[in-house]
């Protein structure tokens, strides 16, 4: 009994590491540009498929993914800034959410076109294999993603809270108006969450396609769980993000062990509408003052 | 008589600070009662206890004698009190015109009624005098979004006006606005006072414009009532001078 | 003149849609007859987010609860006609509950909120199969010849050609009364609530009653649909209701021009109809636009909206602004 | 043929002039003969849809290099569903527009349920890939199977459990969705007529990634065996799955889980695992490896069930049209009741088949065990006219 339930929640942990990274560039994004990025998780399946082009050419895995962190900067940081958040932001936030609505479209669709709507496998960095704890099973893999995604969160933590660019990072986000009095470059620095989140959502490919396949059609499911982890945890804290993200793969775990196997893509979606009606700043989040 | 509106020892707090700290004052029917007072003196704060987007700590408000304490804006609008706002508040994607009629359209029949009611109704023809009195009659076809920033001060102040408050309160309307503009506000309200009878509390810094307008001010200072008084009483009075001048 | 104008050309498309079937086959016709039902809810949506500003992303689970409803009371032995109003009804109330998120949160929570809501809905209809086949598809519970086309006063609307003047007949008459509806004091009280919700209660607009009345409404338009669109299909799953088809919707109304009356119309006929005309008028090197048709169509869409985010409708307010 | 009615008469002048929706359907060249494929080439459906597809594409290469069917070129055209049953009947429609000869598709059993009635009041002869009981239970003369169904496939797949793997309890692990359920109700049925109880029941989401609860669940069970019926790519994740909760029981599948796609995306995880396929490119039958090697040739890829089921679909439609000796749709229903094609006859259907009345077929089926990233049969099952 205790064995099965450590077994769920070290899976559901792994899983929920990997919503947590998707909703970490989710909430990078919304703090510094109030972009809701519905195009979250293709920016996740996109660069899975540019690694495997760059592996169908022969290329090494870590060359590949080396590059492919390049080419989803340019992209999805750059790009994705200058063509269509930068010329909507001014709309609102409404459009510019809807216009990343068009993206994710236009961005699953295109895959589709170029790669065929099957999936492929990808190559895993991580090693197969199971070891023993406590008679719990508990795969390298599991640990694997769970330690990445770990020191990458806390890592990017401690560069927003300790290094100069960090905290000018995170003054932009706040104040930007105060960011400028400062001398800080605020486009600058945004554009800088835009590449963080870009490398976080390449490194999630680089994590969840092994397991996941490579399909034009993952991202749906992938970003629909980085919204819910984001705001559950509070869309406004990065380790909110993180909370986010394991309590909802732990939790959805849970429910499809001892609750009801078919409502399992439910218990996410559930709690984030108790959240949303009952703390609509999320569990670890601040509230913030409404504007009108 | 009883006073339209009155307010016995309101007070807010924001942790230590009192931004508004046991402030009592009442105004009669028919009169336009000015609040003036340096920044940060609370009368913001104080206007919105009063108009219930905040709910005071202490102390009772009531109009007409109904305790309206803590009521929401919804209920103290159907009870006859308008408001217009500091910054500007017009249903921009309307038209003029639809402004003010949707100004006054509530208060008419049911909910239910209106929905079968005639597109206009039957406030066709007050939103003309309205829009006339308020020259605003050759923009009635446009978006109110559209409006210069005059224009939509203006409107703001009509749609206050379309369903025959007894009492308005009005939130820096001098602000922003040019000195022929202010000229005319004050003019417009003065004869809406003489004519219909209508009671006015402003809050105001144009000190000009509130000595001009006001038949009776308050001067609030760190959130309690320095002084209450005709405009005269309150141009010669030291401790007004000191907070102005000490601020 | 402008509106005698806008008349002659309403009537002309009118006589169009009513003499296209003459020339179509069963697919062109089965395609109008899809038109006309996705515009009456995208016109339900176009009220909710359009002119009320409240943003909804579950009209398509609105779409299936008014499909399954009136299978599910034909199946109980309504007749159709009663099933119709039963079926808008049901969709009305429950958009009446979702309207309450409205009221405690705004914006994108709510697009997270009511996103929820549908995939639950999904899940629900798929998942209780005793009550609605679940993904086997609504032919489990009522048989695989599934739900029967309708008669009126004696006449079979069993053909498609007829079936499809019938739902021309409810766009028409939706249309109608959401024009009605919009010219109503409510039509005034909506766009204030959408506009300065803070400036509308303070001259006594209940926007917590509008707030709802704006959910209800749309869901019971697309509920309205969702009853037709039942015997259109005959069969169905609880596939088209999800969470894609609500995003398709949504941008159907953003595309057309969010707010604008005939944007719902437009922007459904650029999604359904659009890549079949092309289809016929494009070269073939160019191959089946179905495949690359999307593609384009969310580029298209991208760029629309940073250029002219008002949609296709506002590009002409756009320009004359832009000329002034 | 159907007659052509005024209206449609019209509709055809209308839409070359204007509109464009109808394309000339009955103005093709008199040389060639058309088909329409509706079909899942995206979505979940999308390895048996495109593995479909190919077959008939090969098949249709070849006959054309041949010379067509009776001296016709064939024209195909493939129509997406997306997997999406609603979309899958208004291509069937529009299908019939174009006025083919024989439809070809859909795999996925709900599609085809939602759409064969469209076929059947055009009076159009259809071959599906669907594998649902109900598809030829509806009386419709028109539909034509290309595989075993689910409740021809279940008893063998059943029997094999009770018999071979010895399992007195067996857990089954299921997609939820019309294909999966399909097949969990029919083997439980099977499972219980032979006395083999099931253990747990385990339902399992279209998309799911995460199938830890799913088979904790199926562990816990404590039974002899593991049923597993998912599509592709769910397939390929639970394996992984298993092997890494270190399941040591017999895993047993049906068709979809010993398959190609699977095998290559699961890796070493699918090592092991048994099961019962209607069609496999290992069979020991010489024109089925040839099939083989000429598909891999073409779409350098090795072919699934489905790739032989839409190959096989193609030269059923040849080998009973030349018998016909014309292009005739209500002749050619006709002749397909209790038809038997032999290699013989015609080597294109690869097996000997036969047809009953009502659009199922019967042959010779396989059981296979995936051994070092390879499925290699173990054994041949006799029809089930004959066993």
């Amino acid at each position: 009994m205790f064995a099965d339930l450590a077994q769920l929640t070290i899976s559901g942990l792994a899983t929920g590491a990997i919503y947590a990274l998707a909703a970490m560039g989710f909430t990078l994004l919304w703090q510094t540009s109030s972009t809701i990025n519905f195009a979250q998780g293709e920016f996740v399946m996109v660069p899975a498929f540019i690694m495997l082009g760059f592996l169908g050419i022969g290329m090494p895995l870590i060359f590949a993914f080396a590059l492919t962190l390049a080419a989803s900067a340019l992209i999805f940081g750059v790009g994705f800034k200058r063509a269509v958040v930068d010329p909507m932001i001014r709309h609102g936030v409404l459009p510019l959410a809807i216009a990343a609505m068009a993206l994710s479209l236009a961005l699953q669709q295109g895959v589709k076109l170029v790669f065929g709507a099957e999936a492929r496998s990808v190559p895993d960095i991580l090693p197969d294999g199971v070891t023993r704890i406590v008679g719990v099973a508990v795969s390298y893999r599991d640990v694997g993603v769970l330690v990445i995604s770990f020191v990458l969160i806390l890592g990017l933590q401690l560069f927003l809270a300790r290094t100069l660019t960090g905290r000018a990072m995170q003054a932009s986000a706040q104040n930007p108006d105060g960011a400028r009095v400062l001398g800080i470059n605020v486009d600058r620095m945004i554009l800088y969450t835009f590449l963080a989140n870009a490398a976080l959502a390449s490194i999630a490919a680089l994590l969840v396609t092994p397991i996941y396949l490579a399909k034009f059609d993952l991202g749906g499911p992938l970003g629909l769980k980085a919204f819910c982890a984001a705001i559950i945890g509070g869309f406004n804290q990065m380790h909110g993000a993180l909370a986010g993200g394991l309590l909802i793969g732990v939790i959805e775990n849970l429910t499809g062990a001892y609750f009801a196997p078919q409502y399992k893509d439910a218990a996410a979606l559930v709690l984030f509408v108790i959240v949303i009606l009952f703390k609509p700043e999320g569990l670890f989040g601040r509230r913030e003052e409404r504007r009108v | 008589m009883t006073p339209i509106l009155s307010a016995a020892n309101v007070s807010k707090h924001y942790g230590a600070i009192r931004a508004v700290d046991d402030v009592s004052f009442t105004v009669a029917p028919g009169e336009i009662f000015g609040v003036i007072g340096p920044n940060g003196s609370g009368k913001t704060t104080l206007f919105n206890c009063v108009l219930g987007q905040i709910r005071p700590d202490g102390g009772r408000v009531a109009f007409q004698d109904r305790d309206i304490t803590g009521a929401g804006p919804l209920a103290l609008s159907r009870l006859g009190i308008g408001r217009t706002f500091q910054s500007l508040q017009v249903f921009g994607g309307l038209t003029v015109r639809d402004n003010v009629i949707a100004a006054a359209q509530e208060h008419r029949g049911t909910l239910w009624s209106r929905l079968f009611a005639a597109p206009e109704i039957g406030l066709g023809a007050k939103a003309d005098e309205t829009l006339a009195l308020f020259e605003l009659a050759p923009h009635a076809g446009k978006l109110a979004g559209g409006l210069s920033y005059g224009q939509q001060k203006l409107l703001d102040m009509a749609m206050a006006f379309m369903a025959d408050p007894a009492l308005v309160m009005l939130d820096e309307p001098a602000a922003g606005v040019n000195p022929r503009l202010i000229e005319m506000i004050r003019q417009l309200l003065q004869r809406l006072n003489r004519e219909r009878g209508t009671t006015f509390v402003v809050i105001e810094h144009n000190m000009d414009f509130v000595m001009a307008l006001c038949q009776r001010i308050m001067v609030l200072a760190e959130g309690r009532v320095l002084a209450v008084g005709t405009p005269a009483e309150i141009r010669s009075n030291p401790a007004v001078l000191e907070a102005y001048l000490g601020a | 003149m402008r509106t005698a104008l806008r008349i002659a050309a309403l009537v002309a498309i009118l006589a169009a849609l009513i003499v296209a079937p003459q020339y179509l086959r069963n697919y062109g016709i089965y395609l109008l007859s899809l038109w006309s039902l996705f515009a009456i809810a995208a016109m339900g949506l176009n009220l909710t987010l359009g002119y009320a500003g409240q943003m909804s992303l579950a009209q398509a689970a609105f779409l299936g609860i008014g499909a399954y409803a009136v299978a599910l009371l034909v199946k109980a032995g309504v007749p159709f006609w009663v099933g119709v109003p039963l079926a808008t009804l049901v969709a009305f109330a429950v958009g009446l509950l979702l309207g309450f998120p409205a009221l405690r949160v705004q914006h994108h929570y709510l697009a997270f909120a009511t996103l929820g809501f549908n995939v639950l809905v999904y899940l629900a209809i798929r998942n209780e199969d005793w009550l609605t086949g679940g993904s086997m598809g609504i032919g489990q519970v009522m048989g695989f010849a599934g739900m029967p086309r309708p008669s009126i006063f004696g006449y079979s609307l069993r053909r498609g050609i007829d079936f499809y003047y019938l739902c021309l007949a409810m766009l028409c008459l939706s249309t109608l009364l959401v024009w009605l509806l919009l010219r109503s004091p409510w039509g005034r009280a909506f766009a204030a609530l959408r506009d300065n919700p803070v400036r509308a209660e303070s001259l006594a607009i209940d926007i917590r009653a509008y707030t709802l009345l704006a959910f209800a409404i749309g869901a019971g338009l697309a509920g309205f649909a969702g009853a037709f669109y039942a015997p259109l299909v005959q069969l169905f799953d609880p596939s088209p209701f999800g969470l894609l088809e609500s995003l398709s919707l949504l941008l159907m109304v953003v595309v057309g021009g969010s707010g604008r009356f005939w944007g719902p119309h437009i922007g459904a006929a650029l999604v359904l109809l659009l890549p079949h005309w092309l289809q016929a008028l494009l070269p073939a090197w160019l191959g089946p636009p179905d495949q690359w048709y999307l593609f384009v169509f969310g580029i298209a869409v991208l760029v629309l909206l940073t250029w002219c985010p008002g949609g296709l409708l506002a590009i002409p307010d756009r320009l004359r602004a832009r000329a002034q | 043929m159907a007659k052509t009615t005024r209206r449609e008469a019209l509709g055809i002048l209308g839409g070359a002039a204007a509109v464009g929706l109808a394309r000339p359907a009955i103005a093709q060249q008199p040389q060639t003969v058309k088909f329409v494929n509706v079909v899942e080439l995206s979505g979940a459906g999308v390895t048996s849809g495109t593995n479909w597809r190919d077959g008939i594409e090969l098949a249709v290469r070849e006959l054309n290099a041949a010379g067509g069917i009776l001296g016709r070129r064939i024209e195909v055209q493939h129509l997406d569903t997306a997997s999406n049953p609603g979309q899958a009947r208004a291509l069937v429609t529009r299908a019939i527009d174009q006025d083919p000869y024989i439809l070809f598709g859909p795999v996925f059993s709900g599609s085809v349920m939602v759409s064969m009635a469209v076929a059947q009041e055009a009076r159009m002869p259809q071959f599906t890939g669907g594998e649902a009981t109900a598809i030829t239970a509806q009386g419709n003369p028109y539909i034509f199977r290309t595989s075993f169904s689910q409740v021809q496939a279940m008893p063998k797949v059943a029997a094999y459990l009770k018999d071979q793997v010895r399992a007195q309890s067996v857990s089954i692990i299921w997609v939820n969705n019309d294909f999966g359920k399909g097949g969990r109700d029919a083997i439980m049925a099977e499972l219980q007529r032979r006395g083999v109880r099931v253990a747990i029941d385990v339902s399992t989401e279209q998309n799911q990634v995460d199938f830890s609860s799913a088979v904790l669940r199926a562990k816990n069970a404590n039974a002899d065996a593991l049923f597993v019926y998912l599509n592709e790519d769910e397939s390929a994740r639970i394996l992984r799955e298993i092997r890494r909760q270190g399941y040591d029981k017999p895993i047993i599948g049906e068709t979809v889980l010993p398959s190609q796609q699977v095998i290559e995306l699961a890796g070493d995880a699918a090592n092991g695992i048994r099961g019962h396929v209607g069609l496999t490119v290992n069979a020991p039958i010489p024109a089925i490896q040839d099939f083989s090697r000429r598909f891999q040739a073409a779409f350098n890829r090795i072919s699934d069930h489905n790739g032989i089921k839409g190959f096989f679909a193609v030269h059923v439609v040849n080998a009973v049209t030349k018998r016909l000796g014309r292009f005739d749709r209500q002749a050619f229903a006709e002749a397909m009741k209790n038809i038997r094609i032999t290699t013989a006859d015609a080597p294109g259907v690869l097996m000997d088949v036969s047809y009953d009345d009502k659009g199922n077929l019967d042959r010779d089926s396989f059981l296979v065990e995936v051994r070092n990233g390879r499925q290699e049969v173990v054994a041949v099952l006799p029809p089930i006219g004959r066993s």
